[in-house]
């Protein structure tokens, strides 16, 4: 126990009530079970153009040759069939379709994060699924879709089986 | 030019003549005393940086407080500017009251201070003879934090009883999200605003960062803007691509905990030792709790002496540890394994193999680091292959 | 520009508009992990100085490690450049060996790292009303020190059994000479050539100083050049003209611990509070021991609550010390008192003027310090005259 | 215990011997019973000159009003007659004449430190002895005579007499 709150008042009157407003301001994750996911949609078609003009000058197009290196990871390419642990890809790594939405919308491109409209990250989400081999090129993604794409790795996610004691693990 | 370091070892350095051609300092009256200390023009001690990492240069340091402007540095977008006036803290989600927090509140809730490391999960390299404390393991600072208890936010807002998890949300480029059982507020997380006397630094946080004790430094999410409690973890891209490791046919996810670890920081690359008596000295750690002990092998890890600990011991914390030994000139290998107070002792890396399979690495690596000491004094890292 | 500090006090201050008017941090890349780590530009903690000192800013600091470069300073010919490559430590006089110790020699000697405080014995200002806690008693400052005992090299140069009193010089332009007893060395006297987990700042003696814990700050020799063992001390000028004091009708020398002592660091002046519940904040530290208990009066003297300490307590090392209050909004006093493990307790003025007579004043003056709390909530310190 | 030398050799071989040309490089201390001091001697009136070139600027020549505010401190003005709680001089408070010699020699005129002989400190000695009424101004300075000079203070220092423990002294 770091702390003794036995005299403590109920409250210590500091800080003060968020208003929804803002707390919808800030609020922008996105959970597995789509909570978090705004209105609009997107498909791989749109996503590929936005791709192309936005992010496949650090990500590759998934056509060159492994051995050029780009400032951003490789995230599609070969990646339905790759060896996972030679190269983790959205494809054979990543276990929910919605971790691409809310990584894109929140940080990506690098270098001018957070100017993505809810449609175009829907798009580019799609196109990275098409082009991974796990959504068809006609498949719309929106609040409702997404969240039911189930990703190939999924089934290999284990929570942490370590624990406190002399086992290593 | 080129010259001794204070161990011997020659470097690289740019020092201003002026200063190494300086008078007798008995006979010229020096600087007054200033506003803000300096460091001495001799010393070059300084990070190593990667495009993604800086590493503390843990060979050249002293006792455990890690200086603040050598703390480990590993962010995914860069170091933001915060103004300390426009901070505000946010917590909803699964709460009776969501509430915020400005900075000055923050200071004003009941406080604790606390010294313990964070380390990077990623923080194991492997690769050459040639690598130093520094780059096989130099993701890892440690520092006196101040800050208010978690969990007295928490009382403050009304968790709600089945909130299991919360969402921590950074304010960089990043906006950097993990996911993090509430049953950690409980225990002994911090929103910590100071570092070692002072505020916290811009490359640690500031203004404000969650602090997890013992946890994989990414957790303790910094520039912290947002708290949402929830019943469920929000998957985020750093707890699923990243911060995750096959271990065997399985993928290991919220491994949290940093098992015990320590490294031999001296004698150790690029140190070159003379026969005779050797102070071997390090820091042990681990994220589960004390340190209750050290031990040494000088003979490749057939025996092992308990090395001597600097008190005070603290929980979750960087620990020193010495060890006096007489080299005798013959080519040996030196190590060192921690044992926490949970009973764990820190694995070779046969163990982790065994325990994880070949395909394991790039996360919570924590094998015993030897060093090869050969017969003209010069110590090498032993690096040790896997697959 | 005026603006506000993170506790709400209005600074003077000068911040890069550029800053001040940055970017959303969301939505722009920082600077990169770097060599050496920086302080945030919307942070002023500066130490207070003088021609003589430099003291620090106690009422800005968090925790118990003093930032090296805010520690406080006082030297008598200014901060000398010394080459740690042509250091040497001469120690003779009374011993089987007369031998001369590099920076090299000093770092393989089996090594100690403690956390202790350094108080200046002429550390107590009682002017006025609106002196601030750095003001009042900000000759004081702690680290994290590492080096060698006394007695480690005491026992390598063979100390002679008749030797009682050993003389430490420093090598700036004052050479800085103190008479200090044998048995401080073989109690816990160090050698010490790191601070806070770097090399020794050059304030603070670069790169070898003594460090007496416990003991008044001018014993601590900074830039130690030698040592000196004789059977009597030397009478310097620091230990006759300087740092004695009258006591009645003589006058005290050879004062060397620091009596226990405590200060609130907040809420002080220049703050301003408000009505409802107050961490008060401060630290406590005692030169014979570890801190037993801290009191905390808040209606002037009349009833004392215990504080909270914050573990680790340490040995002759600043205590953290916390009380929960809930000020009513009428004027009142608050203040600490410090009680060391001896069962000593820090006295009023009154009890000093008591036990030394009315000539007292200068050094080792550790009275309790009274803060007044206005009904507007600024808070004032409380001067007392005594003579 | 801080550390436990139960196993320790008897020398870890560290360092080197110091010669006797070394020690007698830094050897510069000069204790009560004059063990220190050099070979030489001076006197008052050759101090005197000294003092007024090299040291009456910064300390005055005792000869002002006090309210003027100098570099350094009084040394001898009014001294014997002060009240010590006043002013503290070497007259009214400097408990053994050696610390004269000892202190400026290593470290005066503040401003050029290490430039004065044995002779001249010798001298300055003399001088400011002189000026605080101690000796006359014919009485020679040297290695001999001025562990002899019997200061006024003296009397007055008691060493520390606190101790651990509750009581405040
Ligand atoms: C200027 C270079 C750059 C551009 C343009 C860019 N990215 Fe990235 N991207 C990166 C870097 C660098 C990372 C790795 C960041 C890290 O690890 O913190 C990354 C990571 C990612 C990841 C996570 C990969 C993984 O394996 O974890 C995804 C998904 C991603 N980017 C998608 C996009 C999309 C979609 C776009 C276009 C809208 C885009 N990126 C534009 C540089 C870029
Ligand atoms: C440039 C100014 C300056 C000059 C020139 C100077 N002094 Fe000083 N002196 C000082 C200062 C400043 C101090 C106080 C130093 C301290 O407290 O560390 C001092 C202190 C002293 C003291 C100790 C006084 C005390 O009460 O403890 C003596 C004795 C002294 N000086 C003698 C001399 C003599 C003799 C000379 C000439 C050879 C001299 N000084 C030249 C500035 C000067
Ligand atoms: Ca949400
Ligand atoms: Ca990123
Ligand atoms: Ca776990
Ligand atoms: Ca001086
Ligand atoms: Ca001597
Ligand atoms: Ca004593
Ligand atoms: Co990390
Ligand atoms: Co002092």
């Amino acid at each position: 126990v770091l702390q003794d709150t036995a005299n403590w008042p109920a409250t210590f009157g500091l800080g003060r009530p968020a208003t929804q407003a803002e707390i919808a301001k800030l609020d922008i994750d996105v959970r597995p079970d789509g909570k978090g996911l705004p209105p609009g949609a997107g498909d791989a078609i749109t996503g590929k153009t936005i791709y192309m003009a936005k992010c496949a000058a650090c990500h590759g197009t998934g056509a060159e040759p492994m051995d050029v290196k780009l400032p951003g990871p490789a995230l599609m390419n070969d990646s339905a069939g790759a060896d996972r642990n030679k190269l983790k890809t959205i494809g054979n790594y990543w276990p929910y379709a919605t971790t691409i939405f809310d990584y894109v919308r929140r940080t990506m491109p690098y270098n001018a994060p957070g100017t993505l409209t809810d449609n175009e990250v829907y798009s580019l989400t799609a196109y990275i699924l098409h082009a991974s081999n796990i959504i068809t090129a006609q498949t719309v993604m929106n609040a409702a879709s997404l969240p039911k794409v189930t990703m190939p790795a999924k089934k290999l996610f284990v929570p942490d089986n370590r624990h406190a004691g002399p086992e290593v693990r | 030019m080129l010259f001794k370091s204070s161990y011997g070892k020659m470097i690289q350095a740019a020092i201003p003549e002026s200063v190494l051609q300086s008078a007798d300092p008995t006979k010229t009256i020096g600087p007054p005393p200033g506003e803000i200390g300096t460091r001495s023009a001799f010393e070059h001690v300084v990070k190593k940086t990667s495009d993604i990492s800086s590493r503390t240069p843990l060979q050249d340091l002293y006792g455990v407080i890690t200086p603040s402007d050598l703390h480990y540095e590993r962010h995914h977008a860069g170091v933001p500017v915060i103004d300390p006036h426009k901070y505000e803290l946010l917590i909803h989600g699964m709460v009776n009251k969501p509430m915020v927090f400005t900075l000055a509140d923050l200071k004003r809730f009941p406080s604790v201070s606390r010294i313990c490391f964070l380390e990077c999960s990623g923080n194991f390299r492997n690769s050459k003879e040639t690598l130093t404390p520094q780059e096989i393991c130099g993701l890892t600072s440690q520092s006196e934090w101040t800050g208010v208890m978690l969990s007295t936010l928490f009382r403050e807002v009304g968790v709600q009883p089945k909130a299991s998890w919360f969402l921590a949300e950074g304010g960089d480029a990043a906006i950097m999200t993990r996911s993090i059982p509430v049953k950690k507020a409980w225990d002994d997380a911090m929103i910590v605003y100071a570092q070692n006397g002072e505020a916290i630094r811009p490359e640690q946080g500031y203004p404000v960062r969650l602090l997890l004790p013992g946890w994989e430094g990414n957790t303790s999410v910094k520039w912290l803007r947002r708290l949402e409690l929830s019943d469920q973890p929000y998957m985020t891209r750093e707890e699923t691509s990243k911060y995750t490791y096959a271990v065997k046919d399985s993928i290991r996810q919220f491994s949290f905990e940093m098992d015990a670890r320590s490294i031999i920081t001296f004698p150790a690359f690029p140190q070159q030792v003379a026969k005779g008596w050797i102070e071997i000295r390090g820091i042990a750690w681990s994220g589960w709790g004390k340190i209750v002990k050290v031990e040494i092998s000088t003979d490749a890890g057939k025996t092992w002496q308990a090395a001597r600990l600097q008190e005070p011991v603290l929980d979750k914390a960087h620990t020193g540890f010495r060890y006096l030994w007489q080299w005798n000139g013959d080519t040996t290998e030196i190590m060192s394994r921690a044992i926490d107070e949970t009973g764990y002792t820190q694995p070779t890396l046969q163990q982790l193999v065994n325990a994880r399979g070949t395909d394991m690495g790039g996360y919570h690596m924590n094998p015993i680091t030897a060093w090869v000491i050969q017969r003209d004094g010069k110590v090498l890292f032993k690096p040790e292959k896997w697959k």
